[in-house]
């Protein structure tokens, strides 16, 4: 029958989600376990250390502000890759993957706008600016925003895959305006004083509990992100499965 | 307002979130496993799983 | 010069329209697609057309001149439901379009009044092409094959709308570009009253595809 | 090529008007920006360049999203998709009409705008010369949206405004080259040089995005 | 009616994302804005209100040129001419869904806009407020147009060119009122009833109009 | 109830079409225009339809309740080339609008499901219109007659795209149609299988208009 041979040749990719689906079971418990380490680490480091002398008692906003801003870029970056991986190789995790970082983009970049806003109120003395770092981080969250409203107005799952990562790809300009914006034009936003060529210019202090921070982030994003990506393939397993049924059905009749 | 009050924010906003959406994740995935069981129990297996009771 | 489908598969949606579709055309020679609404006719000419992406299979067009075989689509007109004119424009100026769109300078077509006069409608190209009757478009719409010369035809339907001189007159042109050494697919309901063709009925819905997810 | 850059060109001026739009469009906006900043002429002077880029980009949107929309729902589409080879080319085309029809009315109109916002002489000229060297890159990016927005069955603007933030860097080169070119401490090339490359570096994204868009949601 | 009504929104909801498009449209207007006129707080207060309204003229514009054209390609508009008694209501209801579809979150999300363009309470309430009840009108003026356009078969943007200077009324003393209600002096009662009186008119003459236009080109 | 037209004649652009046409249908009848393409076919059902203006003549309809004639422009289904149904929609949208809009409260329609039944494509009303193919497409467009009640149908070319199957399907629901007293005229280039109509053959084209200024 045709559609045996048909099966037969899908066989191959077959194993794939579900190979995914048994590392992911496995390393789920693991990753959650390490991440609860850090955050705990990291919110010890980040209340134990000194206030600085400008900014007193604020300068503990950077330590969950700094790793939701880069994690809003980095997500946004992985789901490039991903969108990469959909049109070049065609690969069906890479759309699962992408499909599912657009919200945890979405919540880290809420985050890093609001926290944001949270620190300017004390130190700019206002809630928010239109200057150029600032405006290009909103309009990640609204890139984010519409690309996950953009995947639900396609009812086809490998088009909507197909579509949104052109679309993706095309709103990559935007990170590296994040990135250099504060150098590009001068604005109220401070420049980069960690991630730099010539080494972090930041006291060390601040560093620790930053970097403990960071990782707890990191680690955060990828175990969430690896749940979602489960998620996603059994929803459409579900999908898949019931599609079936309800032909089978039919035909029965 | 004391600088404390944007830091305790900043933090609350942020275990809010995090909390938000490690939940909903949570929450997807096991919604999503109890409808595989429910998918499972009413007869329709996978393809490589109904191939192997040897069909 | 010939035209080869293998094993072709696609899907609509999840489902799989049809699946294990192979034809061999060569020159002259002409394949006729029938079955049910929805059978998945449209389907197969657009996937050979190249507008949709095969699930699986292949098709190769082999021009006499070079060795390679490549996609039939450059090679094509395809004649879809509808008819890629422009309401906005009159006849001539869509014509003229596509004559410089799809046309290509060594291998012309017919002029544009000698297209209207083929199909049976000179004298009316001045109109703009939304002032016409159903039938009076779709004719104009099988004008564009004339008027830039393509070895294969692709028709979806080519005598929805037509009355019964305009089938035979469509008949005689799709006889005419089979003589001179064309290929011609075409779906359809009613005989087209070709001799010497291919047929394939089409059946539609070969199965849900569980994809790799299943 | 030129045939279809021809017959664009005659489909938006027979449908739309297109030159007279966005002059109008924009007249609207400069006649009604007074009575937010009030008669104050040396206010107006300032914002001019921006509102004339503003209005330029707006007009831009205006009428683009069915740029390819209206080709699919004729089957136009279709028969543009097979020609296999140059796609980018077709696109790239289009774009340039649509450009034709109703930004380049605007730069040859914004010398006019100019005075009614009281904008000097420098001011003027390098307003048309940034929109002029600018316009292009607002139509490219807008052409991806347009372009993505066919695939969705439903159709719609949606995507259109999802690329409109990508226009901002080009928005704000091409005004503050034309603040550089009026202030003088400020040098007025090298703001000019990036709006040259960020046009360049559009009009090879974008068609080619298009173009990728366009062939993997053909159906 | 009621099926009319929602089968519109529907529509305009799936082709674009209805109440998204407007107000991500405009939060996108308003994140462009600053960059043309500068980050000035006190500039961007004061023209708040008029951007807040032209981005209302614009979101209204978008899409409602096609009112009727995508009736007609499709052949809907035929058998709603067929129902012969309330032409006038059936475009009244179709404009109320494009109005709902795409202004009304804009007055709803203006207070939102309103906080990003730095405004104060007053000129936030005022401009919601002014935009609640001048908005229709601009709907159904582009009605007019809309309908006219069908009329002729090269269809088209040319007649929103004729109605937009009609719009410029509307505009005017809808931001007129609101800055009324900001600066003291000037009393905000009479353009607000101005306005009141301009989207009753229209009111009246759009439908009436538009259906006037759609009866006369049928064909 | 009876469908009357008296000297009819029409004009597009500065052509007459057609000129002294007249008819007289009883409940229970149906008329069938046949002609070469670009005839008046369409003109004229439009005439009838009330969606073009007559040159001359009048078209009344009198149903069984008043005295007074009317226009059957509100008594009629018009089913044009067009199949007005809009893609975004599902088909279960599409029909429920129609359903809302053209039916009457007192005198309801078949359900959406009874409707999708009858003409033979029950199951899937839940997918967007423009997913279907030309031939569902053009059956659920006439499924729209069935969801509401109304007493004239006026057809244009109903067959246009469908399957043999399908063409009995509908020569069925009209042949129905009528023995419940309705009254229906259709153009078609293809017999409709319908015992007992008048036919009327339009001839097209029956001289310039010179109008006032001849
Ligand atoms: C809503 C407002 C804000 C947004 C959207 C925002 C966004 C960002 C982003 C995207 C980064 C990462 C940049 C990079 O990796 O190069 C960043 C880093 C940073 N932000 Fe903010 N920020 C906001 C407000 C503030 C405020 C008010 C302050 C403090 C006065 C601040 C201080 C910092 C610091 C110190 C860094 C680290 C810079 C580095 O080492 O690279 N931010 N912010
Ligand atoms: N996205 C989709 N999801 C599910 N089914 C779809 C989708 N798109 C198309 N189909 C189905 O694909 C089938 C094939 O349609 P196709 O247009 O090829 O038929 P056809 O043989 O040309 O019919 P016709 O004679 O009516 O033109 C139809 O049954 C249609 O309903
Ligand atoms: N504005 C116009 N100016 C001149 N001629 C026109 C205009 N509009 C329509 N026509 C002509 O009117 C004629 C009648 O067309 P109609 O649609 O009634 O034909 P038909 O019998 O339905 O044909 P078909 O079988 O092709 O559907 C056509 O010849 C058409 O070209
Ligand atoms: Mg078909
Ligand atoms: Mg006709």
């Amino acid at each position: 029958m045709s559609e045996t041979s048909l099966a037969i040749s899908k066989f191959s990719d077959l194993a794939n989600p579900t190979r995914f689906l048994a590392l992911a079971a496995r390393a789920i418990p693991w990753l959650a376990g390490i991440t609860a380490l850090c955050f705990a680490a990291g919110l010890y480091l980040s209340f134990a250390t000194e206030g600085d002398y400008q900014q007193g008692e604020t300068v503990r906003i950077m330590y969950i502000h700094v790793p939701a801003a880069w994690l809003s870029m980095m997500c946004y970056t992985i789901m490039s890759i991903s969108a990469i991986g959909t049109l070049v190789w065609r690969h069906p995790l890479a759309d699962v993957s992408a499909k599912s970082a657009a919200p945890l983009g979405a919540a880290f970049t809420l985050l890093a706008l609001v926290t944001g806003s949270l620190w300017g109120k004390p130190m700019w003395g206002t809630w928010w600016v239109w200057d150029a770092r600032l405006t290009s981080v909103f309009i990640l969250f609204l890139m984010y925003l519409g690309l996950i409203a953009l995947n639900r107005a396609i009812d086809d799952p490998s088009k909507a895959a197909r579509v949104s990562a052109v679309l993706i790809l095309v709103g990559f300009v935007n990170i590296p305006i994040i990135k250099f914006s504060v150098e590009w034009w001068n604005t109220l936003h401070q420049s980069a004083s960690v991630m730099r060529l010539d080494g972090p210019a930041i006291d060390p202090e601040f560093l620790r509990p930053l970097f403990v921070m960071a990782i707890a982030f990191t680690l955060l994003f990828f175990t969430l992100h690896i749940m979602a990506m489960r998620n996603e393939i059994w929803r459409r397993r579900i999908a898949a499965q019931r599609r079936l049924a309800a032909r089978m059905a039919s035909r029965e009749e | 307002m004391t600088h404390a009050f944007y830091v305790y924010a900043s933090y609350g906003f942020a275990a809010l979130v995090t909390v938000a959406v490690t939940l909903w994740t949570w929450a997807d995935g096991r919604a999503r496993r109890r409808e595989l069981a429910s998918l499972e129990a009413a007869g329709i297996r996978r393809r490589s799983a109904r191939t192997r009771d040897g069909e | 010069m010939h035209l080869t489908a293998e094993n072709l598969a696609a899907r609509r949606g999840e489902d799989l329209i049809f699946a294990n579709i192979s034809f061999h055309l060569a020159a002259g020679e002409a394949l006729v697609l029938t079955g049910r609404n929805g059978s998945g006719k449209s389907t197969l000419l657009r996937v050979v057309a190249g507008l949709l992406r095969p699930e699986k299979g292949t098709v190769i067009f082999h021009d006499g001149e070079s060795r390679e075989g490549r996609h039939p689509g450059e090679a094509s007109h395809y004649l879809g439901h509808k008819n890629a004119m422009k309401n906005e424009l009159t006849v001539a100026e869509n014509l003229d379009f596509w004559r410089g769109f799809l046309g290509s300078p060594d291998t012309p077509g017919l002029s544009i009044e000698d297209a209207a006069e083929a199909i049976g409608l000179s004298g009316i190209t001045h109109l703009p092409f939304g002032y016409l009757s159903a039938g009076q478009q779709r004719r104009f719409a099988f004008a564009k094959l004339l008027v830039a010369h393509r070895p294969v035809w692709i028709l979806d339907e080519p005598t929805a709308a037509l009355d019964a001189s305009a089938d035979r007159l469509f008949a005689g042109l799709i006889e005419a570009h089979l003589a001179k050494g064309g290929i011609v697919l075409a779906a359809t309901h009613q005989p087209l009253g070709l001799k010497n063709v291919q047929e394939l009925k089409m059946t539609g819905f070969v199965g849900v595809d569980q994809g790799v997810w299943g | 090529m030129t045939a279809l850059f021809l017959r664009d060109l005659k489909l938006s001026i027979r449908a739309g008007g297109g030159a007279l739009i966005g002059v109008l469009f924009f007249l609207t906006i400069v006649a009604v920006i007074p009575f937010g900043v009030g008669p104050d002429l040396k206010l107006l002077s300032r914002i001019g360049p921006a509102i004339v880029w503003i209005g330029a980009l707006l007009a831009a949107l205006l009428g683009l999203d069915r740029l390819f929309q209206a080709e699919r729902d004729d089957g136009s589409l279709d028969l543009m998709l097979m020609q296999e080879t140059p796609l980018v080319l077709t696109v790239l085309v289009k774009c340039f009409a649509h450009w034709t029809a109703t930004s380049l009315p605007l730069v040859i109109a914004s010398p006019l705008l100019g005075l009614f916002m009281n904008m000097d002489e420098t001011a003027i000229g390098a307003t048309a010369l940034t929109l002029l060297v600018g316009s292009p890159a607002i139509t490219f990016i807008g052409a991806v949206g347009a372009a993505v927005a066919v695939a969705l069955p439903r159709g719609g603007l949606l995507v259109s405004i999802l690329v409109l933030p990508l226009t901002i860097p080009v928005l704000i080169f091409g005004v503050s080259a034309t603040y550089a070119a009026v202030e003088d401490p400020a040098p007025f090339l090298p703001p000019f040089l990036i709006l040259i490359a960020l046009t360049l570096f559009f009009t090879v994204i974008g068609p080619a995005a298009a173009a990728l868009a366009l062939r993997n949601t053909a159906d």
